[in-house]
């Protein structure tokens, strides 16, 4: 689904991505884990042609997206949620959902059915603006809107931050049926070891810019691993 | 060094944005026997903290001393000129001028050729001191921000992440840096790397949706079950 | 009471007049916040649209047809060569478009000729409004000016353009993340901004005399307007436009018209200092 | 459109070729003739750009006429003209400038044209200190009595106090005056005000506008409610196109009376200067043998084009001129001062002089706009200017 | 706190670097034009004069703008205020002859700084900066253009006011092409040194920096915003000490001097040479100056056709002015060579 080969990247003089190699097969969730400033952010950045890319490539399905412009690799496939969840505060919830359509290959103007009905209160709220909803709708709206545009590839980051931890879960589960159901692959970055547990089938594990070390969701519990990568 | 440095004290601070509570009810006091250290995950309000020690942003309810002097209310470029200096996280240089000039500009008073030959040589610049800040790597930018802060000849010395993007040499020299400073001038650090806190052996705070969950001995927050829970994630 | 109705005309006819000149700025400035010291020339451009038009034997309707036509297509093509490098820096985008704007009107000079042009209005006589009679072109003015507005709220509220609009304004990263090309809502933005300013030279041109250098007039109240009624929304242009207007008007009844423009600006400045989102902010 | 293109095509081309022309003629010479005397070298000076460029356009090519006749007529007492055109923008500091660069660096013998007071106000403070002749050729407040200062157009006495008593007699006895803002507006007002008093009539108001207005509205409301029996326009160039489209669009039944309206302007725009009334000391519908050939001649230079009052003043100037140098055998300044108080030339307009306050006895025609060209609603011939308290 | 900012150096080594091949540039055109009126005379003379007071003008603007990095799109207000101020004192009073000009030329002077600092409060206190200052100077000048016009029987209207009184000072008058000629210069290369010297110290390194950053300047320890509003006045002063002059060596003010083509042109002045240089825009007035006279004599319309392109060459080609962009190629031809060595 998703190759990443050597790719490097950063603002100015700071590099950030220092040669970042990852796969990702067709209905696999991957978590990224690290601490703060390690260049989690930017690698999601990286892949959807927000933040330049200095060497190295990234496919998509085989196809060569690394230097295509950012609106042409949402067209491509992939659905960004990025951190904070980039709502338009100052359009409708709908308006909101509208803009997510416009990704579509289809062309499509309708919004999927199955979005209101696993979260109603989109539909509830539909003509309200979007930032008046609290921090889990806006997560959910983010979401949802990501997958109006049909993509083959959900990048999430940070999903968890700042929500009450029933709705975590709550979307840890909607992760997982989003990959049975509708054959997305999904790669996450996340603290919340929780979420991950939930939703993902690996991790990676990245250090200054580099991922360093691989494993499954079960060896999660390994305290050594974490206390060596992920502080205190 | 003979001044003394008055303590910096802060007592119940909090500071809010419409609803949302960014720093509620800190208290704690920095001085300058021990290096003072806050950690806390993203948005746990650490840099609101800062920009509220130095004026950047008011304190929405609550005092902060410095002796005793109440800067809760003060202007950025009047809390300055007590002697309160802060590195930036994004290193913030002015980058159109060369090392010298932003040293000069930084400076409180005119800065004699001694005084400017011994911050170049702390911050380990000497060779770069006509270079132009914008052409400097990232790690000496960074360097290059502590030794503008240094020529404020500073009382308080507050520091946003002064290790991000730097290498494991550079973030040990920071660190073997800071700890010269101890008891000279109040050291306030904020960091994400526990390593480098560990280093430093400083006196720590953790904060957490804007609370102070625990302080003390950095011994003391490694081993405290809560501060790992918020760092792993873990409710 | 007689008195008031012409008074309010008149100040209906001015804020009319505001508005018209001031939506194409409302986008491009308010909603782009692009700097564009050429908007006057848009103006003009409308203008000479009706003069060619009428040259050819054709009428005001189908030059109020043509005009914004012509303004979109020029305006696409000026950001296409010109604003589209300009948008990250303001003191450039003033340089090029005042530079711009010399240009357009030595090139529309050298065409046409400096002396005044001569066009036909539509409605050359006047109506009777509850007893007093006020030139029937102005009401057209009113008439259209509020219409205008209305179509471009629509535009702006229902059209999947204008969705598209609003969403690169609030973030253009987030709507390219949508695939959104914000390159193409740049350049139909900056285009509709200047067809809008084409239509109102179109407007204008019955009520004043036709030349290369009508558009210049109306460049910094349109600006001001804009700041005045906040940045960043259309209906703030209808504030703008409704304060300066009719202040304007007022002050000219008591005090030489010089004296109230320099007074209004002055004021639009105060304004500023003490609301700096304007008075109906986005 | 492709016609005003041509136009201007041809105007840039015919200035451009001004000095050209005359330096082939001169070479043509005999070279003893040449050696004694070179060319005479005139400055044109008016606003080409701005806001007269509707009168400057005319004024230049009269100019142009009147030298070219004079040149191909073996030119003045023999010697060609050579002439400099400048435009001043209608602006004080392009006057001041390029009546500056025409003395000093061109070094004309004498300055002609001028359109707006303003122009003339500025261009004198140049010319008079110099003691260079300078010339004006457009009807203004008449205040000036200078010797250096020469005058071809109409003065109050001769435009006003003659429209005054026939407009008091036939159209009422109250006025509302608009004009732009500056001197000879302001200036005229006043000679308006003491016309109409004089008559028993009332000056209303006057109104004054900054150039370049572009919502006459709340004035025109004004004039309504003060009711007078006729309006007054004193706006110049663009804007007084401006204030006709308003003017007319608010229907309000009074007649118009302004003297800045002549053949230009309804020839230019019919429509919008129906009705109004004018004075000036020249309309293309004088019938005369002079008018005729003048008309014909430029016909023939510049094409089917519209002449005014301003653009025969100025043809008059170079021919008063040049009949003062021919009569003074010099063209030494103080020599041609002095003769130009004795000659006298077979205008369009009729017999042209100067009188002793160096203003022409210039012809008073009050007409009516009439499609275009103009009804002459009254004849009073020619007047002798009066500039009270002025003998040179 | 700007007493030492203007008074201290920054390591004597610093100002000497920084004036160093400026300086010289600006000595040496000083001299060259102290020799000039050997080789011209009478009107053309005058032409060099107003030539200096635009370029003093110039010099004004890039003192705020190439220093702080603001655009202020109404330095003609400060200019025409000068003029302003000298023509009416000299006109509408009755003032001694031997002081008038002085009179007139401190009552300019006086206004600009006055009109700034209110201005400037209002704004730079206000946090506007950036294209908001640019516009509000705008309107600025149109402001002023609009009184200027609006008050005839003090500015004399669109007409302005004639018969301003050639510059004199204590029976001292400057009124021949030469003397005229050489005050403007004494005072033009008096502010250009002057400026020069001071901006090569604390000051100006604290303007680059604010352009950089001002929240970081402020963090340490400045007030920005009196810096410049500072800077902003002494620029509007020194814009009114060359209209003030401008008006007495001409005789006369018109609406023109205080209207917005000007306010763009003595951009243009300023962008040529270069913005920051300081001596640059003393050299930009010139060549747009030569340029302008050969220009428009071929066709008037022509002039500003060649100033828009300019401007959007300006942007689109050497953004940092085509002094700058002659400069940096001859500077990095000789670090080449250095580097060859």
């Amino acid at each position: 689904m998703l190759t990443v080969q050597h790719l490097t990247s950063g603002y100015g003089s700071a590099k950030i991505l220092n040669g970042v190699n990852l796969d990702l097969g067709s209905k696999e969730v991957v978590a990224i884990l690290g601490r703060n400033g390690v260049g989690k952010t930017t690698l999601l950045k990286t892949v959807m042609g927000i933040v330049a890319t200095q060497s190295g490539t990234t496919e998509l399905k085989g196809q060569n997206i690394t230097k295509l412009p950012t609106h042409d690799i949402a067209k491509a496939g992939i659905g960004y949620v990025p951190q904070g969840r980039g709502i338009f505060d100052k359009l409708s919830v709908k308006e909101n959902l509208r803009m997510g359509l416009r990704s579509r290959p289809d062309g499509s103007d309708e919004i999927p059915e199955y979005i209101y009905e696993k979260f109603p209160i989109l539909l509830e709220r539909s003509g309200q603006l979007a930032g008046t909803l609290s921090g889990g709708q806006k997560q959910q709206l983010a979401i949802s809107r990501a997958l109006c545009g049909d993509p083959k590839l959900l990048l999430l980051d940070e999903p968890s931050e700042g929500i009450q931890p029933n709705i975590v879960q709550e979307i840890g589960s909607f992760v997982r049926e989003l990959v049975e159901r509708r054959d997305i692959s999904v790669l996450i970055v996340e603290q919340n070891l929780e979420l991950i547990g939930l939703a993902a089938d690996r991790f990676e594990i990245m250090v200054k810019g580099e991922l360093v070390h691989r494993g499954l969701t079960s060896e999660l519990n390994n305290e050594e691993m974490l206390k060596e990568y992920l502080s205190v | 060094m003979t001044v003394t440095i008055p303590l910096l004290s802060l007592r119940n601070v909090s500071r809010s944005f419409g609803t949302f509570k960014a720093v509620t009810d800190v208290s704690e006091d920095f001085g300058p026997e021990e290096l003072n250290c806050i950690i806390g995950p993203n948005g746990a309000g650490k840099s609101t903290l800062l920009n509220m020690i130095c004026g950047t942003l008011a304190v929405s309810s609550g005092s902060i001393h410095f002796g005793d002097e109440s800067i809760g209310g003060m202007s950025g470029d009047k809390i300055a000129r007590l002697g309160i200096a802060r590195k930036f996280q994004v290193p913030s240089v002015f980058p159109s001028l060369s090392v010298v000039e932003n040293f000069h500009v930084s400076a409180s008073n005119a800065l004699s050729a001694n005084e400017l030959d011994e911050i170049l040589s702390t911050v380990n610049l000497s060779v770069d001191r006509d270079t132009t800040a914008s052409e400097l790597p990232h790690g000496k930018k960074q360097w290059l921000e502590i030794g503008m802060a240094l020529s404020m000849q500073p009382k308080v010395l507050l520091l946003d992440e002064p290790t991000a993007g730097l290498s494991v040499d550079e973030t040990r020299a920071t660190s073997e840096f800071l700890r010269t400073l101890r008891g000279k001038v109040t050291v306030v650090v904020i960091e994400h790397d526990m390593a480098f806190v560990r280093d430093l052996k400083a006196h720590t705070m953790v904060l957490h949706h804007g609370k102070v969950i625990a302080s003390g001995s950095f011994e003391d927050i490694e081993n405290n079950d809560l501060v790992r829970d918020v760092y792993l994630g873990r409710r | 009471m007689e008195a008031l109705i012409p008074f309010s005309l008149n100040a209906l006819t001015l804020i009319s007049i505001l508005l018209m000149v001031s939506m194409g700025m409302a986008i491009i400035f308010g909603l782009m916040n692009v700097i564009n010291l050429a908007h006057g020339e848009f103006i003009t451009i409308g203008a000479f649209t009706l003069v060619v038009v009428q040259g050819l034997g054709g009428n005001f309707w189908l030059a109020l047809i043509a005009a914004p036509i012509v303004g979109y297509i020029i305006g696409l093509a000026l950001e296409k060569a010109l604003i589209a490098r300009i948008y990250e820096n303001p003191l450039h985008a003033i340089l090029v478009t005042w530079g711009l704007s010399l240009i357009l009107q030595q090139v529309i000079q050298l065409i046409f000729g400096a002396s005044p042009q001569s066009i036909t209005g539509p409605f050359p006589g006047s109506i009777d409004i509850l007893g007093v009679a006020y030139p029937a072109y102005r009401l057209f003015l009113i008439a259209f000016a509020l219409a205008t507005f209305a179509a471009t709220i629509l535009v702006f509220k229902k059209t999947k353009f204008g969705l598209d609009l609003r969403a690169s304004i609030q973030s253009s990263e987030m709507a390219s993340v949508m695939g959104v090309n914000p390159d193409k809502i740049n350049a139909r933005a900056f285009a509709s901004g200047a067809a809008l300013a084409a239509l109102a030279g179109v407007l204008l041109a019955p009520l004043t005399a036709v030349t290369a250098y009508m558009g210049i007039n109306y460049l910094a109240r349109s600006f001001f307007v804009v700041l005045v009624g906040g940045a960043g929304s259309i209906s703030g242009v209808a504030a703008g436009s409704g304060l300066i207007g009719s202040l304007e008007t007022a002050l000219s009844y008591e005090i030489p018209t010089t004296v109230a423009q320099a007074l209004v600006l002055a004021l639009a400045i105060v304004i500023l200092r003490f609301r700096p989102q304007g008075i109906l902010p986005a | 459109m492709s016609k005003s293109n041509v136009t201007r095509r041809q105007t840039l081309a015919t200035l451009g070729k001004g000095a050209a022309l005359a330096g082939v003629a001169t070479l043509g010479m005999p070279a003893i003739v040449r050696a004694q005397s070179g060319p005479i070298k005139l400055g044109f000076l008016s606003g080409l750009t701005g806001l007269e460029t509707i009168l400057g356009e005319t004024q230049l090519n009269c100019f142009k006429l009147a030298v070219s006749q004079i040149n191909a007529a073996s030119g003045i007492a023999g010697r060609q003209i050579e002439f400099i055109v400048e435009d001043d923008q209608t602006t004080t500091k392009g006057a001041i400038d390029k009546a500056r660069k025409l003395i000093n660096q061109d070094q004309v013998d004498a300055t002609i044209g001028l359109i707006a007071s303003l122009t003339h106000v500025a261009a004198r403070s140049v010319t008079t200190p110099a003691k260079k002749l300078l010339m004006y050729t457009t009807y203004y407040e008449g205040d000036v009595c200078e010797r250096y200062f020469f005058s071809t157009g109409q003065i109050p006495n001769q435009q006003i106090d003659p429209s005054v008593e026939w407009l008091t007699a036939n159209e009422g006895k109250s006025t509302y005056i608009i004009g732009s803002d500056y001197v000879w507006p302001r200036k005229s007002a006043d000679a308006i005000k003491a016309a109409m008093e004089a008559k028993g009539g009332k000056v209303l108001d006057a109104e004054f506008f900054p150039f370049g207005t572009s919502d006459f509205g709340p004035a025109l409301d004004r004039v309504k409610s003060a009711n007078p029996d006729f309006v007054w326009c004193m706006c110049a160039g663009n804007d007084l196109i401006t204030f006709l489209k308003q003017f007319n669009s608010f229907g309000l039944g009074k007649q118009l009376f302004s003297q800045g309206l002549d053949d230009v302007f309804s020839q230019a725009e019919p429509e919008l200067t129906n009705g109004a009334i004018s004075d000036q000391s020249y309309f293309m519908g004088i019938e005369s043998e002079e008018n005729a050939k003048f008309k014909a001649a430029y016909r023939d230079m510049f094409g089917p084009k519209p002449i005014n009052a301003i653009g025969e003043a100025t043809y008059n100037a170079v021919y008063l001129y040049k009949a003062a140098v021919e009569k003074a055998g010099s063209t030494e300044t103080e020599a041609v001062i002095d003769a130009l108080g004795q000659v006298e030339f077979d205008a369009p307009q009729g017999k042209v002089s100067f009188a002793s306050n160096n203003v022409a006895r210039s012809n008073s025609i009050l007409a009516r706009a009439n499609n275009g060209d103009w009804d002459v609603i009254k004849d009073f011939g020619q007047v002798d200017p009066v500039v009270p308290g002025c003998s040179l | 706190m700007t007493t030492t900012i203007l008074n201290t150096t920054p390591g004597q080594i610093t100002r000497k670097q920084k004036l160093g091949p400026a300086s010289i540039i600006a000595i040496g055109i000083i001299l060259a034009l102290l020799i000039l009126p050997a080789f011209v005379q009478g009107y053309t003379l005058t032409s060099y004069r107003d030539v200096l007071l635009f370029a003093l003008f110039a010099l004004s603007l890039d003192l705020f703008w190439g220093k702080t990095g603001i655009l202020s799109f109404g330095h003609a207000t400060f200019f025409g205020l000068g003029a302003y101020g000298m023509a009416i004192m000299s006109i509408h009073f009755s003032i001694d002859p031997a002081i008038v000009s002085l009179v007139g030329l401190l009552a300019g002077v006086g206004m600009a700084a006055l009109v700034a600092l209110i201005v400037g409060y209002f704004i730079l206190y206000g946090g506007v900066r950036g294209a908001y200052f640019t516009i509000v100077t705008l309107a600025l000048t149109l402001i002023a253009n609009h009184v200027a016009v609006g008050w005839p029987s003090v500015t004399g209207g669109d007409s302005g006011l004639i018969g301003v009184p050639p510059f004199s000072i204590l029976g001292w008058s400057f009124a021949d092409p030469i003397s005229s000629y050489y005050l403007a210069l004494i005072v033009l290369g008096a502010c250009l040194l002057s400026s020069m010297w001071v901006m090569s110290g604390r000051l100006g390194l604290i303007l680059t920096a604010i352009q950089d950053d001002e929240i970081k300047v402020q963090t340490l320890g400045y007030k920005t915003p009196l810096l410049l509003l500072m800077t902003f006045a002494a620029s509007a002063a020194m814009a009114a000490l060359a209209g003030g002059l401008y008006a007495a060596g001409n005789g006369f003010v018109a609406p023109d001097m205080i209207a917005l083509l000007l306010s763009t042109e003595v951009i243009i002045w300023v962008a040529v040479g270069g913005s920051g240089t300081l001596v640059g825009a003393v050299i930009g007035t010139a060549i747009v100056w030569w340029l302008q006279q050969k220009i428009s004599s071929i066709n008037a319309s022509a002039w500003p056709i060649v100033i828009g392109t300019f401007f959007i060459l300006l942007v689109l080609v050497f953004p940092k002015g085509p002094a700058a962009f002659v400069l940096d190629k001859v500077k990095k031809l000789r670090r080449d060579k250095e580097d060859d060595r």
